[in-house]
């Protein structure tokens, strides 16, 4: 036997030409990310510094575009006339943090919540169900609330964030992942392995996440994009990423008001989220497909 | 001419490279005809008769002509072929277990293939799958009707997936293997329906199948494959008695004929126990019951039976997946014991070898244990880590995910300290073993043929040389000549460590070759255990007179006399 | 825009007739008099009248005129007694007349628990009122006299001048005792007004519709256009505004209730019809930016007169809808209340002087200031909130935004546990006197306990001239002392004043005499009509 | 385990996590710094006001004590202060909202018809929407139609709905003129008007929410496509539409149901942004308003309320899988 390197999903990933523009596309934002203070200062701008003079008395962006120039290359923030380039890619650092690290942490408690509730079933999936239910049932919305009264100033806003979604996102991905542990469960192949003795930890991993991936990784692409809305969600609840530090969900949701008089407010950050989410899709929908074997290529 | 398959060639692309499955493939077939499709497992019979259907998936790439009264399929409109299937042609695929969908009830899928075709009132539908599962053979059509495709036995699912293909009275009827998981009565039943089907309306059907008994029995014409090429292709009385290609003369000289009997082996100590073994599924259906039955250290036992009759049932039970409702199985309850000998005795891999088994007097009952199993769970581990045991669906026991390579080194990883490398070892001997290529071991379970798969179902039981292995028709998808070194390698594994082996097969001349003892079931009891000589030879219960008069030999000449012979006995 | 120049003068006036349409925010409509918080122009006025009530007209100052009484009362006692007589011809739709024990009873009532929740300056200011429970289980409040059944009279703790603003509020409307039933009254009030509701639907809509026994002979203030108003509730602002923009169908009969948000206010710029039924009020109620005086550096003057210099009041103002959102402030008084006078301690750009502020702050010895800003956290408050943050920061003291809800501000800023440094806060008094500028902002009884002092500012002398203003009941000398006091309170600088704001409403074209004054910045419900 | 048992333990399992988010949300607003009383207390409040209005409103005790007096009102009705004045709320009684003078089982039952005439219709419609977008891109596999059914799915995650509504209202409320701009009419008074109102809104939330489903049916159904039964139904001569629509639609349903389930339940108790962006005052509507104002008695009903409904659509969700999937029955 030998390794089997022409098999590796990777290979046929790559292959996958809207997977590939979706990984780059990926890359290049992450990069985007990176450099944010580089970027802007290439037109000279922060996103916190107010331009007065490039909106209107009311507020209004002056010129067209909502007052794109060579100075500000995707127009200004009404109001402000902060720097929408400056505070678009420096959003991204937010966002992307944020979106990651909450999807990565709902996801882990998801699946591993409910991978273990599907698998071990009675009184622990019965525990772990109502669980679930107290946690959507639960106003955490009021909680939020709280949590913003009594968590300290001090404590990293960003960090709340992450914990508070990712922390409230989990209990969709865990009833999914359960009911399909629960239809493996029947499966033969995982009888068969059941049978030559394999113990939880060795059917968890081998036999149902292989099966699983494929919602998993669905389920995550999806939620990303959520999670980075949610983020705009919470600054509106008083635990957000507080102002004026740049986050996409926070600058979309104030931009939606704006949308029928300065659509450009709303179409560069919206296009920025819209990139990402279809970029992470794409990958996803690739990466799915190149773990699935029974893939028609 | 009804079919016309010209030069046919299929390719796959599977593990990374691009393989023809068959290469001018090409035969014709009348109405009212029997053509056999015979050849060594992989050669490429489903593939062609998937191809005849267009139902090859999308990996496939086929060339040639394929006609059916004139008519081309290949490239043929899908609403076309659509009409086709199902109405003028029936199939009955290789792998019943997973053929059905397993969220419908069995007569909700047969019914759907009647209404398909058919403008009927419910009710008359309803009435016509119950006649229709009456005609296969099946005891109690009403409850196979109601039940779920895993509610149900092997041999129960192949006589509804041959009643869904005669459901609409096809002109062509697709056979793959419609006989592997039935007992001997059964098959001469089924066998006998699709004669009368021939006769009734002129159907012609392409049988694919790998036992000769059979093709003697029905085949009119017999196409030969190997490796993807038609090497012959001649009468069925011809082919038996001259037969021209070499590789149908060791083909013909590898079906194993009834007359050899092993002999005991020195008694060992029993290493499994069954008291008393009744199982029920649910208040209405008994699967055991009552069952009792003891295999020594180094002893082979043979299960034979009708089917449905609960054999692989007791096979799960002593998996422990089943719970039972009363009685028990004890296993000896050491695990296997290391020795430096493994499949083959150049093999550099340490550490794998059976025990002789003490007592199971002082063994696990793994039936009390499967009733708490996550109590249990560690002690069941334990037990199981000593068991190896073979799926009667070897289709869908075989994890979709992984490839074939990583199901094998399974019970490696999970029972043995090896390195990587040394589980490749493991597994390149294990495929080679059972007669598989290397390269096979990147693929993925759906990219192999039945017998394929069965054997790599075979290589996963054997990868750690239990003590005891539970094989339920290991071989059933295997043509002679595999089978043939299949059981050889058995035999030769068995003289080695000497494990013990309950081995249930419908193949009596199989058990024969291997089986020390048999024990023959019927409807869920045992009615006759013995000596292989003693239940074979001179039967006593008149099931097993039933079951031996109802073997079919492969000469077809012979096969019709005894059929003659048997039939006016049977009414 | 401004006002509409036709409505004032009154060129552009509808007739009587139609349905008005009022599209509102809010869910709720509690027409109790005990427990609502109305102005005494908008809903509630439609339905009920008070012993006076305030005269608003476009461009002019809010004077309290009499409504049910026949004046704004006369004071006896050197102003500790307060005596109103009731006009003739007031009556009940069921034809019953208003008596002055009415009055009284809805008084009494809104002492109880159970109807806590409104406008209460006369609880404290009555004698007895601190201890009465009202009249469910405390029986009558001896301090409020109906010699008959067309005079009343007040007895009150000490002197007060403004209490004939006082007797505007809902309380002093009058409830017959026989129909209080206090688990109804908040949806079906028994009016005295020139409407009464017809149909109340939770959440949804309240349609009022006319009271047939209201004589428009006894009113001076209702014009009673309409034949039926429909509030429709739970509007989004936003869609609302737009609704009004397109001004189609039933919405020519509209208006908004709430301020026009900024995004469409930059909308109906370039929209000529809309810009046309914008309505602007004038310069009113004073946004500012709140100092805590009792926090660490912040207890220097010299710090605090800093902030002064350093605040951008210019980038405030754009947040806020810039020049429709306000006009900049430097006084406390707001422009449209009697006896303002304008001054500027603190001349500056609007948009700050940071130089000034540095060699200030230097002065005082702090280099490295770092303060903490209260903020709401709906997107305008946001808005403001980094446009006071980015002004300060150039004066190199770093200020941090904490954000929270509206409930959690009010907590923060009027409750015992103040944490926070800097506060945004706009203040619209509860009746146009200048007394409501200045004692609930400054007074030292207002700090925490609920109190509006939330940059918890104490200096006696202040107290004293509050003390000697409010039991003025000569109005010329009173607005003095207010304007004097003004002035020695932005010495002491606890607070920035930071714009005036002005209010924008949207109407449809067909509703007319609409207008919006600088106080109260709300539209007059009152004088609306409709052209046919 | 016998139905019935598996009954009584589901049943008893689902009454115990209504207690615990009961208690929980009693718990959080002890966390909470406003002080519920001082929405009743008027202006200017003095601390003997605020006192007063606590205690009437029953908020001076500790919150366990707040708690028991809650449960106990489920059985026996509450009274507030007394004499003419006092205040009723009647068994069950989840609490009263002094700031709408309402009990608020009455608000809930109130609010509850316009929530669930935009839920049930919304996730019909969003539930055929996104399963058979997503069937359409997994058998049209790598084409144009199952590109441009994820691209459009892409659209509808990362779109805010606030916006969706906000643009449908403007192209179909005014400049088209097709459909009203927003609130809601009762079924029982009209039933065309009702369906009119309800059309936006239905759609809005169905573009929003389809792409999940979109997405996780492609996943499930290539998977499914792969399986041998699928050619079992094709060799029975069926149409494509009934393998796809019957034999692989139904096995693909199980992780789509649950993520319905558990989104219908949830937006049964209140679709927040779309009934605010409607002016339907549905029970989102009211909880949004309660959290703003802390009127406590309204948050911790509408909680349980929707809580409740969450977790009934958990139950059905678990029976329906067992309906779906004969191997998973107990
Ligand atoms: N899960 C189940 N639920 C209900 N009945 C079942 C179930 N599994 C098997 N049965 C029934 O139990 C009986 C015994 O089944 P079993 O699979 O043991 O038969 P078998 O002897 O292996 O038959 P075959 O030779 O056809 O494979 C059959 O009648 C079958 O229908
Ligand atoms: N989807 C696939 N992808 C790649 N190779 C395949 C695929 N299906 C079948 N093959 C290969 O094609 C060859 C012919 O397979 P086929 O199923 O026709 O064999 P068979 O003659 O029916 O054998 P058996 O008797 O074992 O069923 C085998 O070598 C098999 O591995
Ligand atoms: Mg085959
Ligand atoms: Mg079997």
């Amino acid at each position: 036997m030998t390794v089997d390197v022409s098999r590796h999903p990777l290979r046929s990933l790559t292959a996958d030409r809207w997977a590939v523009a979706g990984g780059v596309t990926i890359v290049a934002f992450l990069l985007v990310a990176a450099a944010a203070p580089l970027l802007s200062g290439l037109a000279g701008q922060d996103p916190y510094t107010y331009d007065l003079n490039a909106v209107s008395d009311s507020g209004a962006p002056i010129g067209f575009g909502g007052g794109i120039s060579a100075d500000h290359w995707f127009g200004v923030e009404p109001m402000t006339g902060r720097d929408l380039f400056a505070i678009v890619v420096h959003g991204a650092r937010t966002s992307f943090l944020v979106g990651f690290a909450a999807t990565a942490l709902s996801m882990l408690i998801g699946v591993v919540a409910g991978v273990t509730a599907g698998y071990f079933g009675g009184w622990y999936d019965r525990a772990i169900s109502r669980f679930i239910d107290v946690m959507f049932g639960f106003p955490w919305l009021v909680f939020v609330i709280a949590l913003g009264a009594i968590v300290p100033a001090a404590f990293p806003k960003q960090l709340l964030i992450i914990l508070v979604i990712g922390l409230f996102g989990w209990p969709g991905v865990a009833r999914v992942v359960r009911g399909q542990t629960i239809a493996l469960r029947q499966r033969t192949f995982v009888v068969a392995a059941t049978a030559l003795g394999a113990g939880p930890g060795h059917l968890l991993r081998h036999q149902y996440l292989p099966n699983l991936v494929s919602t998993i990784i669905v389920y995550s692409t999806m939620t990303i994009p959520s999670m980075i809305g949610a983020e705009a969600a919470l600054s509106f609840l008083g635990v957000g990423v507080p102002p004026p530090t740049p986050a996409w969900g926070r600058t979309i949701g104030d931009a939606v008001a704006w949308a029928p008089t300065d659509p450009m407010f709303l179409v560069f950050p919206g296009t920025a989220l819209f990139l990402v989410t279809l970029a992470f899709n794409l990958f996803g929908d690739g990466l799915r497909d190149a773990l699935d074997p029974r893939t028609i290529r | 001419m009804l079919l016309s398959v010209q030069d046919l060639t299929i390719s796959f692309e599977a593990g990374g490279d691009l393989s023809e499955a068959t290469r001018g493939v090409a035969f014709e077939l009348r109405r009212g005809r029997v053509l056999a499709l015979v050849g060594e497992s992989g050669s490429g019979k489903s593939v062609t008769a998937m191809a005849i259907l267009g139902l090859l998936p999308g990996t496939a790439a086929v060339r040639g002509s394929i006609t059916l009264e004139g008519e081309q399929l290949l490239g043929a409109a899908p609403d076309r072929l659509r009409e086709l299937r199902g109405g003028r042609i029936g199939t009955v695929f290789q792998e019943p277990m997973a053929a059905f969908n397993p969220v419908f009830t069995i007569g909700d899928q047969i019914g759907e293939a009647i209404r398909t075709h058919r403008r009927l009132t419910s009710a008359a539908v309803r009435e016509r799958v119950g006649d229709l599962l009456g005609t296969v053979g099946l005891d109690d059509p009403e409850r196979i009707a109601r039940s779920y495709p895993h509610q149900l036995s092997g041999g129960q699912l192949q006589r509804s997936m041959i009643a869904m293909a005669i459901s609409c009275d096809p002109v062509l009827l697709i056979a793959d293997e419609p006989t592997t998981a039935l007992d001997v009565t059964a098959q001469a039943g089924i066998l006998d329906l699709l004669r009368e089907l021939r006769g009734r309306i002129d159907t012609a059907i392409l049988l694919i199948t790998h036992d000769m008994g059979v093709v003697a029995d029905l085949a009119d014409d017999v196409v030969v494959l190997e490796n993807g090429r038609v090497v012959e292709c001649a009468p069925v009385a011809r082919l038996f008695a001259e037969p021209a290609h070499e590789y149908t003369k060791t083909l013909l000289d590898a079906v194993p004929t009834f007359g050899a009997t092993r002999p005991a082996p020195a008694a060992g100590a029993g290493i499994l126990s069954i008291r008393d073994l009744v199982v029920d599924y649910s208040s209405r259906v008994r699967a055991v019951g009552g069952v009792s039955l003891e295999i020594a250290a180094g002893e082979v036992l043979g299960l034979v039976g009708e089917s449905g009759s609960g054999k692989s049932t007791i096979g799960r039970v002593l998996a422990g997946l089943t719970p039972v409702t009363s009685g028990a199985a004890l296993v000896a309850g050491t695990s296997p014991v290391t020795s430096t000998s493994p499949v083959t005795s150049t093999s550099p891999v340490a550490g794998i070898s059976p025990v002789t088994g003490t007592s199971p007097a002082a063994g696990i009952d793994i039936a009390r244990l499967a009733r708490h199993p996550w109590r249990n769970a560690r002690a069941l581990r334990r037990a199981r880590s000593g068991i190896g045991i073979v799926f009667q669906d070897p289709a869908s026991s075989l994890n979709p995910r992984r490839t074939v390579a990583d199901s094998i080194a399974e019970p490696l990883v999970l029972h043995r300290d090896l390195t990587v490398a040394q589980q490749r070892v493991r597994v390149g001997e294990l495929l080679d073993a059972v007669q598989l290529p290397a390269a096979m071991g990147r693929r993925y379970p759906h990219e192999m043929s039945g017998g394929q798969r069965q054997r790599v179902a075979i290589a996963r039981a054997l990868a750690l040389n239990p003590p005891l292995l539970i094989a339920d028709e290991p071989t059933s998808a295997l043509d002679v000549s595999v089978q043939a070194r299949i059981l050889a390698l058995f035999r030769s594994l068995q003289d080695d460590f000497g494990f013990a082996c309950l081995f249930i097969s419908h193949d009596l001349a199989v058990v024969e070759q291997l089986a020390h003892r048999v024990a023959v079931m019927h409807r869920g009891l045992i009615v006759e255990q013995g000596s292989t000589e003693q239940v074979l030879h001179n039967p006593q219960h008149p099931y097993t007179q039933r079951l031996l008069a109802a073997i079919p030999v492969a000469d077809p000449q012979r096969q019709a006399d005894r059929r003659a012979a048997r039939v006016p006995a049977d009414h | 825009g401004a006002n509409d120049p036709k409505a004032a003068e009154g060129g552009d006036s509808g007739g009587k007739g139609g349905k008005l349409t009022i599209l509102s925010a809010s869910t709720d409509i509690n027409f109790d008099p005990a427990k609502s918080q109305n102005l005494a122009i908008t809903t509630l006025g439609l339905v009920l009248r008070r012993l006076t009530t305030w005269d608003i007209q476009a461009g002019k100052e809010a004077t309290v005129v009499p409504d049910l009484a026949t004046d704004t009362g006369t004071s006896s006692d050197g102003g500790k007694t307060w005596t109103y007589t009731l006009k003739d011809g007031l009556f009940y739709p069921d034809g019953s007349p208003i008596t002055t024990a009415d009055v009284k009873y809805g008084l009494e009532r809104s002492f109880a628990a159970e109807l806590s929740g409104g406008l209460g300056y006369h609880k404290g200011l009555l004698v007895g009122g601190g201890d009465y429970k009202g009249p469910y289980t405390g029986g009558e409040l001896a301090s409020i006299e109906t010699p008959d059944a067309k005079t009343i009279v007040f007895k009150l703790n000490a002197p007060y001048g403004d209490w004939p603003w006082i007797a505007s509020m809902p309380a002093f409307a009058p409830v017959p005792k026989a129909k209080d039933d206090p688990k109804t009254y908040t949806q079906n009030p028994v009016a005295s007004g020139p409407y009464q509701v017809a149909s109340y639907q939770q959440g949804t809509s309240v349609v009022l519709k006319r009271n047939p026994k209201w004589d428009a002979a006894t009113d001076t203030v209702r014009a009673a256009g309409p034949d039926e108003v429909v509030f429709q509730l739970g509007q989004d602002a936003t869609v609302a505004a737009q609704r009004l923009i397109a001004d189609s169908g039933d919405d020519k009969f509209a208006f908004g209730a709430g301020f026009v948000p900024p995004a469409q206010l930059v909308q109906i710029e370039s929209n000529a019809s809309a810009k046309q039924r914008l309505v602007t009020s004038d310069a009113g109620a004073l946004a500012y930016l709140a100092i805590n005086t009792q926090r660490g550096p912040l207890k220097d003057v010299k710090v605090r007169q800093a902030l002064q210099y350093a605040v951008d009041k210019k980038a405030f103002q754009v947040a806020s809808g810039g020049a429709v959102g306000g006009d900049i402030a430097t006084t406390l008084i707001t422009p449209g209340i009697a006896g303002r006078q304008e001054y500027d301690l603190y001349p500056a750009d609007p948009s700050g002087d940071a130089e000034k502020a540095k060699q200030l702050l230097t002065e005082a010895g702090q280099s490295k200031l770092s303060l903490v800003l209260l903020s709401e956290n709906d997107p305008q408050s946001l808005a403001q909130a980094q446009a006071i943050q980015q002004g300060i920061q150039r004066a190199g003291i770093t200020v941090t935004i904490k954000p929270a809800d509206e409930n959690t501000v009010i907590e923060q800023t009027t409750g015992d546990k103040p944490d926070y440094d800097l506060a945004i806060s706009s203040w619209q008094p509860d009746f146009p006197s200048a007394n409501g500028n200045i004692q609930p902002l400054f007074g030292t009884s207002e700090i925490g306990g609920g109190g509006y002092n939330i940059s918890r500012y104490s200096v006696p002398e202040v107290d004293t001239l509050i003390g000697q203003a409010l039991g003025e009941t000569d109005a010329a000398k009173a607005q003095a002392l207010w304007a004097q006091a003004d002035k020695r309170i932005l010495q002491d600088a606890p607070v920035v004043p930071l714009i005036y704001t002005k209010n924008s409403f949207l109407h449809g074209s067909n509703v007319k005499d609409f207008f919006v004054a600088a106080f109260p910045a709300y539209p007059n419900y009152l004088k609306v009509t409709l052209s046919n | 385990m016998t139905t019935l048992r598996f009954l009584g333990l589901r049943l008893l399992g689902m009454a115990g996590t209504l207690l615990v988010i009961s208690v929980l949300t009693y718990a959080v607003f002890y966390l909470l710094p406003t002080d519920p009383a001082m929405l009743s207390c008027g202006k200017p409040c003095t601390p003997a006001r605020l006192a007063e209005a606590s205690a009437f409103m029953g908020y001076d005790k500790p919150w366990w004590a707040q708690y028991l007096d809650f449960l106990a009102g489920i059985v026996t009705g509450r009274h507030f202060g007394s004499g003419l004045a006092a205040v009723d709320c009647a068994a069950p009684c989840f609490g009263f909202s002094f700031r709408l003078n309402t009990p608020v089982t009455e608000l809930i039952l109130d609010r509850a018809p316009v929530t669930f005439s935009i839920a049930a219709g919304a996730a019909v419609l969003w539930l055929i929407i996104g399963v058979s977008a997503g069937v359409a891109a997994a058998v049209k596999r790598g084409t144009a139609v199952d590109r441009s059914a994820m691209l459009l799915s892409t659209v509808g995650v990362s779109a805010p709905s606030y916006l969706v509504g906000l643009l449908g209202i403007l192209l179909f409320g005014f400049t088209l003129d097709m459909v009203p701009v927003g609130g809601y009419v009762p079924f029982t008074e009209s039933p065309v008007d009702w369906l009119w109102h309800l059309v936006l809104p239905w759609t809005v939330l169905a573009l929003l929410s389809a792409a999940i489903y979109a997405r996780l049916t492609r996943g499930q159904m290539i998977e499914v496509l792969g399986e041998d039964y699928i050619r079992t139904a094709r060799a029975k001569g069926l149409r494509e539409r009934r393998v796809i629509g019957r034999h692989a639609l139904r096995n693909v349903l199980i992780p789509v149901i649950t993520v319905f389930g558990l989104d219908l339940g949830s937006l049964l108790g209140g679709a927040v942004i779309t009934e605010r962006v409607f002016s339907m005052q549905g029970l989102g509507a009211l909880l949004i308003d309660a959290v703003n104002t802390v009127d406590l008695p309204v948050i911790v009903g509408v909680t349980l309320f929707s809580a409740l409904l969450v977790i009934v659509a958990n139950f059905a969700v678990d029976l329906v899988y067992s309906a779906l999937d004969p191997r998973v029955s107990r």
